[in-house]
């Protein structure tokens, strides 16, 4: 039973790390916010990993993941929007006002 | 522990009514905070009698619900904010071209009190990244040319973040309990804890600005708004801060301490010096303000690896101290500086030419705030350096680190008095500009505020060494 | 329940490692944008897997859903022009290997010892009033975080909407999507109030629900269907923040009145818990609705 | 905090010319008889009330106000003799300069601001002088610095604001260094208050390391300010802003509170027989008598009259911290009286060359000639205190180098002598040419560089502005008699024999 | 009697398989869009359909096969919708 965790473990560590080395190598705002949110998938696996340890899964994780999952939704939200923000401050942006 | 808790839904109500009537913002926030400052101050008085108090959040047992305590040193940092934000909307309240800052500025003062009050790692965990939204969304607020630096603070802020997560995580997988108070108890020096120790300190690290892993802070604190740049620098900063320090010191087992002690000592030395290097070097002035703020995280820094490698108390209160004392020096420099670039309309350090005929107040202000920076006598600076001074005395061998403090005293004053000796200068006479004297008034009492702590230096050291362990 | 063949397990792990870095490292932004969605879909398998339901349908409606959506709309005003392919360098690719390969060690041990607090989140469910512990846990043992979680996402909203705004044309309605939307809507509604409902005692809750209604609203806003949703309009503005008032108040009350904060009373744990969830699923939709097709070009009040 | 009336006049004697000041700063430029009335009255204030401090001590009352500040080290200001001489120095000179100020920036700008870092500047000096432990010293060591620099830059010229930032690096440095002399002693010992005999001899069994480093950081700290060989770049700089900030700064309060800090450290922190021990005197007097020789040979080169000046400060002062560097009760004594005799003489020679550049435009050297025939009473002002500074009896200046010379005998060290000899052979040197141009040698052809009448409502002043004049014959005045009756019981030299018998007594 | 069921399912499933291997192998190897789509919409609902079929039969209660009837109803709209969609973009592309 362990050894699936523990592939599950590696999985997320391999998940954390793309996400890491997507964030710091991409340049592209769109590359960035799919990296972070790898990142984030990476750590949820690992978090929901140690919750299948007990044959029931431990609720106070599923809780802290749910979360952790909206938190990381209105993030990437707020960096689209600044993301698109600053795409058009580059091209002459008509200015409304 | 109530009066605690209304000091934090006072801002946080505030806020909510704000986003219904954005009309008056200013009058709002400054009755909100002097309310909040009000109950932090009724909180510290409860504490300090009392002694320390936790309430378990929905009454559930130990273990399974968040717990808020409150400790001398909580319920001032309480009071901080709300003085911090009293003052700064005191001073936007006059000059504030956009309205969506008010509502954000509660947000961030109900957030920090829920930082400061929390004990629950996941729950720092929300509270941090709310923290990072909200200044993200303020540095925003400038406009056009804040959009990328605001940018760069949000995705290293959630890069932080998640290292903060996973090292929570471990610690959660590796002890079963989020509490730090009960896990102070449990930690043992095995290689998951250190892992989580790194990775948790490296997530604080980036989101406090500390030296190698600053980088974002400068762009952000200078381009955005003034009032924006002095919350961000005088508490967001302080946020992480205070959680690192809780970590270090209550919850690290004794086998790590000491390599963490020394890796966080050599750290704030480099802060102190680069920062004070790239703060006299750069031509923009609120650019220099930020990277003087990366300086001063250095003695933070410094006070707290000393901390951990000597366990002394003067260390922590020298650490205490130096938060107050930057947070209201920070303060009122980023305001004078952000008045003083408002009448010259230019962003360099070159247009200081003058500075102290056409803006005498203003230029004032920032020499008192850089006084307390550098550490001049009877500043908070100087008291907060003179604790950190004494236990590098106690042996001799000890001395690079005192050598290192002095140079740092020399740095800071050159980046400082580099403003100055501009502002005396009497060249070229300029057309009078639009001064508005009460502004630069406001702007004036943070600092005023720093060098008054000299009159209540003792007992607010004897109070801050018999209460901080 | 979790004894699978393993060749299931290795499937999901390298098709999500694969998807993983696919997305990322697309040659054109487009693909990568799909495969994250995929991505996401193939996660919210895992969670299902790994004994989730309610991450599972939190993951695919809002990660996977509503992300992608976001993502679709930020590709659609920043242009698929931008999307240069940078040059894999090898030094950081070792570093992240290294890294991963360090996280395995210090995670390696952990997979054996269970912690002490599932026993105890299930021994004081009954005393929550409601059955599904996820549930249990989010509106009672840790609301705290719960309530915070509301104001990240009011937070998020105030920080997009005070951007200076993108100036986007009308989406120009569409026969044969006007009449799927009309069909689909309406089901979307009653499964989210479903979800909603059933929150209390199986897999399912606030934040599911929201996700739901807000997609239903997304796709009716595309197709010119619903009148503009504008930050002007009190009533929205109104809805964003009623999730997060109405808990701030209740924890207030429950501290003034009751006998400690966010210590619901024991007869009206039920009934508030309920109240909380409504007005934080309608919060959550509009919230939601506002931040992936909010009104662009209206300016700040 | 004791409320009686010798806790409280301290303090006063502080605040007598801070509040003025910081009323100054609110005034308008065009505000001149509030401003000038301000300024006179806390002048005058202060005198009354440390006249009324030295018939205090005399009749053996103890004037200490304390503050608590740091724990076990609080600010204590305490008027014992040595620092009555000091703060007596400050408050007279300092009303003699006001007067000379006002006639010296008649037309000028920015006054205001002027006379608010001026009363600043001497509220710092007489803190420091009445300072009662080390961290009060500091406290208001490191405020002088803050209250100098905007004085120095006061004219706002590019060359100011370089001799600012010169001024600012030698002064803030050396505050740095105080601070961590002073903090290590405080971690090692704890801050007591200044007594005689120093309270540094308990420790010099385990600490006497420490101890060493406390005095080496403490004297390069001070000897900033004291212009010490390498620290002494600043002083020359200086020189670029306004006469009266030359002559009350950089002749009184500035130059004189280094040197006062050493006599305080050598005195009532060390003592002499700690000093003795871990024989710390040497050093000192190594650096004390190689200042004298080279200020003196700087001083020879000098074409601008006040940088000569500046240079043969620079050695002056070093006269004090070699005779407390001898450590032998005459020497002692001699420094002393040498503190007051040297600050009178030089704030005349600085009033002088003021008036000189103020009303006919002379800064060289060269264009002194003929000055006698045509500014007589202060060229006459000008010789007698030059005369005093080479050592020529019965000028004040004699007095001091005199017990001087006997103190270096008194503790055997001949050389000390020959060094004595050789500087006033060299202030000779540089002294006599100006005596000379300025009576024997006729005035230039084309006239004087930039010459200005000054005329009251009256009649047109013969010389120059009556308050340029005035202060310099009071000046000069005052260091011929405490020449001439040194040998009364109100001299310096018969005060400096007070402290020393107090100090040196068994 | 379910022994012919579990034959049944069984043969559904593989059935659906099969169809849903097809449909990929069309996405692969195919040229232009619109036979893309075509093989995509039209064998991966039937594919689906099977599948549904299969596991109805297996499945305890007829809960469960209703609603994945309900499921496979919808998955065919909307990729019905989604290819017309898809379709009619690419057709707008082709006259820019």
């Amino acid at each position: 039973m362990t050894d699936t965790l523990l592939f599950y473990l590696l999985v997320a560590s391999f998940l954390w790390a793309a996400g890491l080395h997507g964030l710091i190598v991409a340049r592209h705002v769109l590359r960035r916010v799919i990296a972070v949110n790898i990142m984030t998938a990476g750590v949820f696996l690992a978090l929901v990993t140690l919750a299948a340890r007990a044959p029931e899964p431990d609720p106070v994780l599923h809780a802290l993941v749910l979360t952790g999952l909206v938190i990381s939704v209105s993030a990437t939200a707020l960096a689209l929007h600044l993301g698109t923000a600053a795409f058009s401050t580059e091209k002459p942006e008509p200015t409304t006002r | 522990m109530n009066f605690a808790l209304v000091s934090l839904s006072i801002p946080l109500f505030t806020g909510l009514l704000l986003l219904m009537i954005p009309r008056y913002g200013g009058p709002w926030v400054v009755l909100s905070s002097t309310l909040s400052l009000a109950a932090a101050v009724a909180s510290l008085v409860e504490v300090v009698d009392s002694g320390n108090q936790a309430v378990l959040l929905g009454g559930w047992p130990e273990l399974l619900a968040i717990r808020l305590h409150l400790e001398p040193i909580n319920a001032l940092l309480l009071a901080f904010t709300a003085l911090i934000q009293l003052l700064v909307s005191l001073y936007w309240s006059r000059n504030c071209r956009n309205d969506g800052f008010w509502a954000l500025a509660s947000l961030l003062h109900a957030t920090l009190a829920a930082l400061w009050l929390s004990g629950d790692l996941f729950n720092w965990y929300v509270t941090l990244e709310l923290l990072s939204l909200v200044s993200v969304s303020m540095v925003a607020l400038a406009g056009k040319d804040s959009i990328k630096p605001a940018l760069n603070y949000l995705f290293l802020s959630l890069l932080a973040s998640l290292c903060y997560l996973l090292g929570v995580a471990i610690i959660y997988g590796r002890y079963g309990v989020l509490d730090f108070q009960i896990l102070s108890r449990m930690t043992v020096g095995d290689t998951s804890t250190a892992m989580a120790m790194l990775l948790m300190t490296l997530g604080l690290m980036v989101k406090g600005a500390l030296w190698p892993l600053h980088l974002w802070l400068p762009p952000a604190h200078s381009r955005a708004p003034t009032a924006v740049s002095a919350l961000l620098s005088a508490l967001v900063v302080k946020g992480p801060l205070f959680i690192l320090t809780l970590l270090w010191t209550r919850m690290a087992p004794m086998e790590l301490t000491d390599k963490g002690g020394e890796f966080l000592a050599v750290m704030g030395v480099f802060a102190l010096l680069v920062g004070g290097w790239c703060s006299f070097r750069t031509p923009l002035l609120k650019e220099m303000v930020a990277y003087s703020t990366v300086a001063q995280l250095g003695y933070v820094m410094l006070a707290l690896g000393l901390m951990l490698q000597w366990q002394l108390r003067e260390t922590l209160v020298a650490l205490w101290l130096f938060v107050l004392a930057h947070g209201l020096a920070k303060t009122s420099m980023f305001l004078a500086a952000g008045e003083m670039q408002r009448i010259f309309g230019n962003k360099r350090v070159t247009a200081l030419r003058g500075a102290s005929q056409t803006a005498p107040v203003a230029m004032f202000a920032f020499a008192v705030a850089g006084g307390s920076l550098i550490g001049l006598p009877p500043s908070g600076g100087f008291l907060a350096k003179w604790l950190l001074l004494e236990p590098l005395f106690y042996d001799l061998q000890r001395w690079p680190l005192a050598f290192a403090v002095l140079l740092s005293t020399l740095v800071s004053a050159a980046y400082v008095f580099r403003i100055v000796t501009l502002a005396f200068d009497r060249a070229e006479r300029g057309q009078a500009p639009s001064r508005d004297r009460v502004s630069e008034w406001l702007a004036l009492l943070p600092a005023l505020l720093v060098w008054g702590m000299a009159l209540v230096s003792e007992p607010l050291i004897l109070w801050l060494t018999r209460v901080a362990q | 329940m979790m004894g699978g063949p393993w060749l299931f397990d290795i499937a999901l792990g390298v098709l999500l490692v694969v998807l993983a870095i696919a997305s990322i490292h697309a040659r054109n932004l487009y693909a990568g944008v799909v495969m994250f969605i995929s991505f996401g879909l193939v996660a919210a398998l895992t969670w299902t897997y790994l004994g989730a339901p309610d991450l599972a349908l939190a993951e695919a409606a809002i990660s996977a859903g509503l992300t992608g959506v976001l993502l679709f709309a930020a590709l659609a005003r920043i242009g698929n022009t931008g999307s240069t392919p940078f040059t894999p360098r090898r030094l950081p690719a070792l570093l992240c290997l290294a890294v991963a390969g360090l996280l395995m060690v210090t995670l390696w041990p952990l997979a054996r010892n269970p912690s002490v607090l599932p026993g105890m989140a299930m021994a004081n469910l009954p005393r929550t009033g409601v059955d599904n512990p996820v549930t249990g846990v989010l509106l009672n043992f840790r609301a705290w975080d719960t309530l915070l979680e509301l104001a990240v996402l009011l937070v998020a909203l105030l920080g997009s909407r005070g951007l200076r705004p993108t100036p986007e044309e009308e989406p120009v309605p569409w026969p044969l999507l006007t009449a799927w939307s009309r069909l689909l809507v309406p089901l979307l509604t009653l499964f989210g109030g479903y979800l909603l409902w059933r929150g209390g005692n199986w897999p399912g809750g606030a934040f599911q629900a929201g996700a739901m209604l807000a997609a239903g609203a997304v796709l009716l806003r595309l197709n010119g269907l619903l009148p503009e949703v504008a930050w002007r309009n009190p009533v929205v503005r109104g809805l964003t923040i009623a999730g997060l008032a109405l808990f701030a108040t209740i924890a207030a009350l429950t501290a003034w009145l009751g006998d400690g904060w966010l210590n619901y009373p024991p007869g009206t744990d039920n009934a508030l818990m309920m109240l909380i969830e409504i007005i934080a699923t309608l919060s959550i939709a509009t919230v939601l609705t506002l931040l992936v097709a909010g009104n662009k070009t209206e300016l700040e009040p | 905090m004791s409320l009686s009336w010798t806790g409280i006049l301290p303090l006063a004697v502080v605040l007598s010319s801070l509040v003025p000041g910081l009323l100054i700063f609110t005034l308008r430029e065009d505000q001149q008889q509030l401003r000038t009335f301000l300024n006179l009255l806390g002048a005058v204030i202060k005198l009354v009330l440390v006249a009324l401090m030295l018939y205090g001590v005399s009749q053996g009352a103890v004037f200490r106000f304390e503050f608590p500040f740091l724990p076990e080290a609080g600010i204590l200001l305490h008027g014992d003799a040595l620092s009555l001489q000091f703060v007596s120095l400050s408050s007279v000179l300092w009303l003699a300069t006001t007067v000379y100020a006002i006639g010296y920036l008649e037309g000028a700008a920015l006054k205001s601001r002027f006379f608010g870092y001026f009363s600043l500047c001497v509220s710092a000096t007489v803190g420091l002088a009445l300072a009662g432990n080390l961290v009060t010293f500091l406290l208001f060591y490191e405020l002088l610095t803050l209250a100098t620099f905007p004085l120095v830059v006061h004219t706002g010229t590019p060359e100011a604001l370089r001799a600012g930032r010169v001024y600012l690096a030698y002064t803030l440095g050396g505050g740095a260094l105080a601070l961590m002399g002073i903090a290590l002693l405080h971690s090692i010992g704890g801050t007591e208050s200044f007594t005689t005999g120093g309270y540094l001899a308990p420790l010099m069994a385990e600490h006497s390391a420490s101890l060493m480093l406390a005095f080496g950081l403490l004297v390069a700290g001070f000897g900033v300010k004291a212009a010490l060989i390498p620290l002494h770049g600043w002083l020359p700089m200086a020189m670029v802003a306004p006469a009266p900030v030359s002559a009350l700064l950089h002749a009184v309060a500035v130059v004189k509170a280094g040197v006062f800090g050493l006599v305080r450290l050598v005195y009532n922190v060390y003592g002499v027989d700690v000093m003795d021990a871990l024989h710390l005197n040497d050093p000192l007097l190594w650096v004390a008598s190689a200042t004298i020789i080279y200020g003196s040979l700087r001083a020879l080169t000098q074409t601008n009259l006040k940088k000569r000046l500046a240079y043969s400060t620079v050695s002056q002062v070093s006269y004090i911290a070699f005779g407390v560097g001898l450590l032998g009760p005459l020497a002692a004594a001699g420094a002393l009286a040498h503190l007051v005799h040297q600050g009178l003489m030089k704030v005349t020679l600085f009033y002088c060359a003021g008036a000189f550049a103020q009303t006919l435009g002379v800064h060289r050297v060269q264009e002194m000639n003929g000055l006698g025939k045509r500014m007589p009473a202060t060229m006459a002002a000008f010789t007698v205190c030059a005369l005093g500074m080479i050592g020529i009896p019965p000028m004040a200046g004699f007095i001091s180098k005199w017990y001087l010379g006997l103190g270096a005998l008194q503790v055997n060290k001949e050389w000390g002598l020959a060094v004595l000899v050789i500087s006033a052979l060299l202030n000779a040197a540089y002294f006599l040419p100006l005596i000379y141009r300025g009576w024997f040698s006729a005035p230039g052809k084309e006239g004087w560089p930039a010459e200005k009448t000054f005329q009251t409502r009256l009649t047109r002043l013969p010389e120059s502005h009556w308050m340029l004049v005035v202060p310099c014959l009071f000046t000069a005045m005052l260091s011929l008699l405490a020449g001439l009756f040194a040998a009364s019981d109100l001299s310096p030299l018969a005060w400096g024999l007070l402290i020393v018998d107090r100090e040196f007594q068994p | 009697m379910n022994e012919i069921m579990v034959w049944i399912s069984w043969l559904a499933v593989m059935a659906g398989v099969f169809f849903f291997v097809a449909g990929a192998i069309g996405l692969a190897r195919f040229p232009d869009i619109h036979c893309r789509l075509h093989a995509v919409t039209k064998a991966d609902t039937l594919g689906m359909g099977f599948l549904v079929l299969g596991f109805g039969i297996r499945a305890e209660h007829w809960h469960s096969a209703a609603l994945m009837l309900v499921i496979w109803l919808l998955v065919a709209a909307s990729s019905a919708v989604s290819c017309h969609l898809l379709a009619r973009y690419e057709q707008l592309e082709d006259e820019q």
